[in-house]
């Protein structure tokens, strides 16, 4: 429902577009605004689209307000905020008629439509009012300035701003002050030059955020590998991911020194690649830490065979992928949900591997926790599966929660252990079934008692951890590998249902897709299709994927990518006949999915006369 | 036919732990019979046995190769870890961290260090781990059936006659260059030699870097090749003699004649004894140390012994800050901050 | 059908099993006593069983005569050679009742069993006779003397034992006279020792050899890539396919080299991993040459990231995977089927690759030109999935015969071409669809046209191969692969059909399940069952594959892994409603499937009662 | 903004192919103003226009970061290729092995080369492949935001503060090392150095490593950084003022002052007339040269110009013997045997 611009005025549900250039520390500016929103009660998301370089190329954030509380993505704009001479006329170009325009005066759009309504700013002009700053800082309060700018339009109480300043800037007034001079320079101007001034668009307060955190997603997984008590971090530093370790240290530095002596309880080790980090991150695992890496694409495929070997030989290790744009160098400052296939099939040889599939922030926090457990509990490398819209974008939510649980250090002999064993007249072996769910018991080094050492390889063993090339013995351990893996599926987070349980389709999604999929439910249903909607969280698949694709006659799988690769993965898993029930709505393009592209998707698909689309333009592709 | 490694002892020798040798053996090698690496792998056991080292406090690393393989054949009551190709480095370094009171001993073949695994070789010296590492190098990939590595010598001839038009890589060299604060090479049939340095490297704390030329009888003992037992034997100039006297047995049965010896002491007060040979060599002087590999390599020799110590770098583990404790020991209560932490966390998200 | 110990001898149909220790020469024996077979006009394969290390384990060696002309592995044993102390009680006790043991004399095997034939052999007694042999040779010589005895006993003419051995030598009369010695001397003792022994088993002459070579797959493969005029080879030593790259040296140091200059038309790299060698091959390919690499799991695994640049860039380039057992280093010298799945979608992102699946050593050599030609048309990496079984067992075949067809270049734009364009007033854009197939142009470094250069990256770009960061124009080069992934299925090697077209039941295999699948289908035929059998050939596969399925009520999809891997590639690819027609039949114990599991486990599937089997011993695995 | 390389020069000037400055140009740079990288873009086009290379003769390779972005920012006739992280090396090979006329410039980060690539660095320089090898090093990793890289110095502070505790990879030291036979130190802001060593390069038949000190003015030009414009301004001692006499125009317009000056014929009979500055340094002389490296290192000095040329050994593409003419150029009837090659083949498995 694009909000017209009619006499009522559209009050807490639009989208503020911000053209910038990166490096221009427009980002400041941009969450300065967010923010001001946000204390205002008013649910609101931020998205920042960056390009892959550090200055001078273009950049957008995009801020939704939204009092249904809808945080995904819109494709809609109703105030654009022109910055950058670069993309001007294009931003421009791509805005609906009867919107609100505001631009740096130099760029002179106001002749280019009529059918917008214009603020043209002279932004270098009113902050080269302000003594004592250099050029670098001067942009940076022409970016404030557009602030203030808004501010005045849409109805923003400044002390909220100002409030919003105190955090960003840690209480240092001196910024504060300055900021705020630039921001009063905006809101002055607007009064002064457009008295009287009406815009359709308004943030009235609400009472919607109230003790909600603002956070990203990397830094959430960093708060859960924090409380999971990580202790072990070598990782490689890669966009989208670095920001998720750099949290970490920061956080560390704080939390995890010994109060006596000032002394880490955690090392980070900034390794030299990504196959280093794994090796790394392997064997501290198998010496008893809970060690972690975090990487994006690239840095999978190179952990390729490592991953076989924690897999082979039974290491616990926590590997988190933040996805962009693939295949290869690809995108990396954008989005996608690509790296399904690689990673559940990670390694040559049969190779199957637990990830985790976090849809919100909260989720990043609570399964980076899971994966530690998951990991030490199964004896193998469990990944993490976030993407560059969850982990870098900033996304509202409840404060995280104490853990309750206690760590689950799996199933590990101690010394007494092997001891007993002894007395009993049994003995310790690496690889054996003992509880016939697959997970056999392990040591650590360092383990004083005789009988309680192995050899830990990637070649062939028994279960004494014997090397072996015999067939049977080979065959014992890979199929006991096998039934782990279907131990695990009890044991992974459970598919999160929503709406149902009698609806006319599923929708199946996860990740980052999970909110628009929300908001294109109540656009289904106001279209008179009632949805269910399973959010897989992990793979593999718990029987309940089952039993609701079984409940539902077409099931649209959404996600981001091209290739359907998790549709392929519930084929590969789903009993035959129901994989006639699957659907694919994709989207490829490198901005996350929003939730017009599933809505028409699927609707598309819904009507009678089935609209099959081919090689079309961008945008989201509906396929069956 | 598969040989064993190590013939018995006199069964009474008992070390400061009160240990046998036998403590310190692991499984029956199966390498082919005349193999260096099993000379390598039998003055390990004895180095561990007679420094008295706790066997279950070790842990082992390796790639893989026939020498890497060999981690299995020796300390059988320490935990040990044989990962992938190239990889052992990386390995080590993980190991550190989650338990620095382990001694780490790596393992490594000349291709999985020099050709696939020289990336991580660097990088581990870099950061100055605490680990042992020995390169057992033969200047082929024995396990694949003889093609050179990157330590294969400029001239050297392979089985089937191809000549090597490459320089080596010459770990030692590299080591030096990169700042490794111990780095000697040696001959897998020295054995005295070997011994000692390896007694020598279990009391350093940082990267020990052991290149052992270990002849594979199978395809590279050749009379054409630079890495055969004849050509080595023939062509190997011992810098000095060595002796260990240890930090526990301070008055070792060295007898020292003054005048000929140089003493160092390493991290642990522990002190290498050198008996000077042809000429005086100060292994703590890097620039000597660089000029002797790079004279020796141009005079086509090979030239063994402790080459350079730096006993001064903080070793990695040091570098990291880190508890006393392993980090793989401790307790939930010291891994996750308390209710307060994440409040204060939370609170600066809102 | 096990032939007793009945009065009617067995001629021509049972298997000899040689058990060995490896490093000590048996191989020439082996070879020799295969080849007299061989030569006598009775076909005959052989598979060694060899373990991961040089010298010093035990090896086993298995010929099997079938004037059937089966070749696939047998799992039944007739004649037993014992040579090995190590292994020789544990070989008897796997001996079928009233079969044959031929055995070192110190071993004293005949008073174990009363159910065998024993002969009793003083080999090293024997062999010391030869004078002037150091301890080496004697042992060389002692396994020679094996194949006297076994000739001996089981008719074999000395004078194609001979011919062999001229064969071996290459003409060297000397070694030729001692080994014939010891093999006499192998003859003359049973002859004097058991004069009167009569075994069920005897070699007659036929003729179903004549004109037949003798070769391993990774040799075929070789010769395949020097008739494709295969130009850089970059690769990294790995059992089991290094023999593949040094039959290449070998053949290439005779017919490669310029004959006037004598410098090579080739360059072979030893690379330091196998990281470098994908980046060799690929620059290599994009610079105009036709550059293969060869490797095997672990190798594939290291490939990951580069295989993906490869995609995305469209770099041609061949990779050669010789598959042995997985997970991690797993079992280096025991075959298997099981890296489909990493290969099919090698790297993160949407990334899918063309592979071929040779299943004769016939198609090691012409799948290899095809791989070429495929590699330069589609202009992306092409994968040819061997595996230990076919690379390095012998396998009878008919001679290679010449090629054909000229090489297929592919769409590269010569300087005339990038001149008329220019005079037409166009332009060359790297990466346009110009004739709709998606396949785009290319041209060549060195290039001298002005207009003809471009810029290779693995980050996003356009269709003029400029960087791009616009979600359209991603999208448009990301749908243009996935059409040209579309055109490759016309163009691959189609799936070759044995038996039907009326059949009960459906069987899909590929590469080397080959030949126990069609020993299977005699089983299942005279049982009652009508097979017709699909093998695959390539991925992404042909539409026929999915009008194979269409015609059978049951397809058993056999392949030697634990996943299913082949399985699940078809369920992603088939229509759903299809995919309910497709069973496992599984074989993963790291030795060559059989026909006997085959037949057996369809024929298990195919009773009433349907039995399911779950974890039972090693062995093949049915599942639904 | 993004900054455009190449001001415009006098439109007169060609060089002795008859082009301009022009055509040795790419696209526009969109690196941060002021990044030392842009510098080197700028004296590679001049180089290489002054030395009259062909640009379509010429194939340009690189890495992932700021610097392997650059290639496509000069010699926009050339092809490129701009694969994954720290692999720029094994492209230099493949395509020396493919195409041995085209000469290859390859492009690298300190992270790129001496992080995540510096095993193929190494094996690079081990074959001597062909390729003149820049090494953009700024310490850090600026693409992603300012991370130490392997290369940044011992005691130097990141942005945040922090000190980075290990020694650098000295991809100069290193190079010497392993016997690369090119081997040079410049500046990004010693434009006449810089563009000398380069055309220098340009005439080496073999690898040609130059490592470059290039600022990030974003993440690593603060104070306490010892890779920042000022550290480096200040900390820079010249070997030896530099210039070239192309092989093509032997009589060029240097002035030579007897006594003063050291000659360096290259392989293509070009010279390097290097002129003394504080002491007389001879680049042909290898210990000369690591101990150079090794006194300047210690001294926290930063050494720049030629520090090591061997022009003897025999380049990659020369060690395997390939014919003369470009493997990628042959025809079908050279590359495919004739049916009696395949006859015989046959005839041997039979
Ligand atoms: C990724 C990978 N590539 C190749 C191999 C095959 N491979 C096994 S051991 C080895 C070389 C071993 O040489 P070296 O390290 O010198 O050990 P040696 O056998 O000579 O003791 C190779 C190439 C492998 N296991 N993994
Ligand atoms: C496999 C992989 N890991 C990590 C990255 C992320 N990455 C991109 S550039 C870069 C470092 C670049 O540093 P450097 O080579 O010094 O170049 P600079 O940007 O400083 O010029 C990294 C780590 C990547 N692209 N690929
Ligand atoms: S092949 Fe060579 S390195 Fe390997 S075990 Fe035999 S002798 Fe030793
Ligand atoms: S971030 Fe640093 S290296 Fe990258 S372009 Fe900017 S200044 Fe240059
Ligand atoms: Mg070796
Ligand atoms: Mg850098």
């Amino acid at each position: 429902m694009p909000s017209e611009n009619s006499q009522t005025p559209n009050v807490n549900d639009f989208s503020i577009h911000v053209a910038t250039i990166n490096g221009s520390g427009s980002q400041t500016s941009n969450n300065v605004l967010m923010r001001t929103i946000f204390q205002m009660g008013v649910p609101v998301s931020g998205k920042n689209l960056f390009p892959s370089n550090i200055q001078g190329l273009p950049t957008w954030f995009t801020i939704r307000a939204s009092k249904h509380g809808y945080i995904a993505r819109r494709k809609e704009v109703e105030v654009l905020v022109c910055m950058n001479p670069e993309t001007a006329l294009d931003d421009l170009k791509a805005l609906p008629p009867n919107r609100v325009c505001i631009y740096d005066a130099p760029l002179k759009l106001s002749n280019k439509r009529t059918d917008c309504t214009f603020f043209e700013i002279p932004f270098a002009r009113l902050v080269a009012e302000i003594p004592e700053t250099d050029a670098r800082l001067k942009k940076l309060l022409a970016n404030m300035c557009y602030v203030g700018v808004a501010a005045e339009l849409l109805g923003l109480d400044l002390a909220e701003s100002e409030k919003a300043l105190m955090k960003h800037f840690k209480g240092k007034t001196k910024p504060v002050a300055l900021n705020m001079k630039a921001l009063n320079l905006g809101v002055d101007y607007v009064r002064k030059t457009y008295p009287k001034a009406q815009v359709p668009y308004r943030i009235e307060r609400m009472n919607a955020t109230g003790g909600k955190i603002i956070v990203d997603g990397n830094m959430a997984c960093a708060i859960g590998a924090l409380m999971a008590g990580c202790s072990v971090i070598a990782w490689y530093p890669i966009t989208p991911s670095s920001s998720l370790v750099e949290s970490f240290i920061d956080l560390a530095k704080k939390y995890r020194h010994d109060p006596q002596t000032g002394k880490a309880t955690y090392a980070v080790i900034q390794a030299e690649d990504e196959l280093a980090s794994l090796g790394m991150v392997l064997s501290a695992g198998w010496a008893g830490a809970r060690a972690m890496t975090s990487t994006s694409g690239p840095g999978i495929s190179l952990m390729a065979e490592f991953a076989g070997f924690g897999y082979y030989a039974e290491v616990p290790a926590v590997i988190v992928d933040v996805q962009r744009v693939g295949p290869s160098t690809g995108l990396p400052t954008r989005t996608q949900q690509a790296d399904l296939l690689e990673v559940a099939y990670l390694s040559h040889g049969d190779t199957k591997h637990i990830a985790l599939l976090p849809g919100t922030v909260e989720e990043c926090y609570s399964m980076m926790q899971d994966a530690f457990d998951l990991a030490e509990r199964f004896q193998t490398p469990v990944f993490v599966l976030s993407d560059l819209d969850l982990g870098m974008n900033n996304w509202m939510a409840d404060p995280f929660p104490y853990p309750t649980k206690d760590f689950d250090r799996g199933k590990v002999y101690t010394d007494a252990d092997i001891e007993k064993l002894r007395a009993a007249g049994k003995k310790f072996e690496r690889y054996r079934d003992v509880e016939s769910d697959g997970i056999p018991w392990r040591t650590l080094p360092g383990n004083p008692e005789e009988g309680g050492s192995y050899f830990t390889r990637g070649s062939g063993h028994d279960e004494a951890a014997r090397y072996t090339e015999r067939p049977e013995e080979y065959q014992r351990v890979m199929d006991r590998l096998a039934r782990k893996y279907e131990t695990a599926r009890e044991w992974v987070p459970k598919p999160e249902l929503t709406g149902g349980p009698v609806a006319d389709i599923g929708i199946i999604a996860f990740g980052s897709s999970h909110t628009p999929v929300l908001e294109a439910m109540d656009q289904l249903s106001a279209d008179g299709i009632r949805t269910a909607y399973l959010r897989l969280r992990a793979l593999p698949f718990h029987r309940s994927v089952q039993e609701f694709v079984a409940l539902h006659p077409r099931v649209y799988v959404v996600e981001q990518n091209r290739d359907a690769q998790m549709l392929k993965l519930l084929k590969a898993d789903l009993p035959a006949e129901l994989c006639t029930r699957l659907r694919s709505i994709l989207h490829y393009d490198g901005l996350p999915v929003y939730a017009d592209a599933i809505h028409e998707g699927i609707k598309r698909m819904e009507v009678p006369q089935r609209v099959v689309s081919g090689g079309k333009g961008p945008g989201t592709r509906g396929e069956e | 036919m598969a040989t064993t490694v190590t013939p018995k002892p006199p069964a009474e020798k008992k070390n400061r732990l009160g240990l046998t040798r036998e403590a310190y053996t692991g499984g029956k090698s199966t390498l082919c019979s005349g193999c260096g690496h099993d000379s390598i792998t039998a003055q390990i056991i004895q180095a561990f046995f007679e420094t008295g080292v706790d066997p279950k406090n070790v842990v082992k690393v390796s790639g893989i190769g026939c020498s890497s393989k060999t981690p299995a054949y020796f300390l059988g009551q320490a935990h040990g870890i044989n990962a992938v190709h190239g990889r052992m480095p990386s390995l080590a370094t993980g190991a550190n961290a989650a338990n620095r009171k382990l001694k780490c001993i790596g393992v490594s073949g000349d291709g999985d260090t020099a050709s696939i695994g020289l990336g991580q070789f660097c990088h581990l010296i870099r950061r100055n781990v605490e680990v042992i590492y020995i390169i057992e190098n033969n200047g082929v990939y024995g396990l694949t059936k003889g093609q050179f590595s990157a330590t294969a010598d400029m001239g050297t001839a392979h089985k089937k006659g191809e000549i090597n038009e490459m320089p080596p890589v010459d770990c030692c060299g590299l080591a030096v260059e990169l700042g490794c604060g111990f780095v000697a090479r040696s001959f897998s049939a020295d054995f005295k030699q070997l011994k000692a340095l390896l007694e020598a490297a279990i009391h350093h704390n940082g990267t020990a870097v052991l290149d052992v030329v270990s002849p594979c009888v199978t395809f590279n003992n050749h009379p054409a090749s630079t890495k055969s037992y004849k050509y080595s034997k023939d062509h190997e100039i011992p810098l000095h003699d060595i002796d260990i006297i240890p930090h526990f047995e301070p008055q070792a049965e060295i007898h020292i004649e003054p005048g000929t010896t140089r003493e160092v002491e390493l991290y642990d007060g522990a002190k290498i004894v050198l008996k000077k040979l042809e000429e005086d060599y100060d292994p703590t002087n890097r620039a000597q140390a660089t000029q002797s590999i790079e004279r020796s390599r141009q005079a086509g020799q090979f030239l063994t012994g402790l080459i350079y110590l730096d006993t001064a770098r903080r070793s990695y583990v040091d570098q990291l800050h880190l508890v006393d404790e392993p980090l793989a020991n401790l307790p939930q209560s010291r891994l996750r901050p308390d209710p307060k932490a994440l409040d204060e966390i939370m609170d600066s998200l809102k």
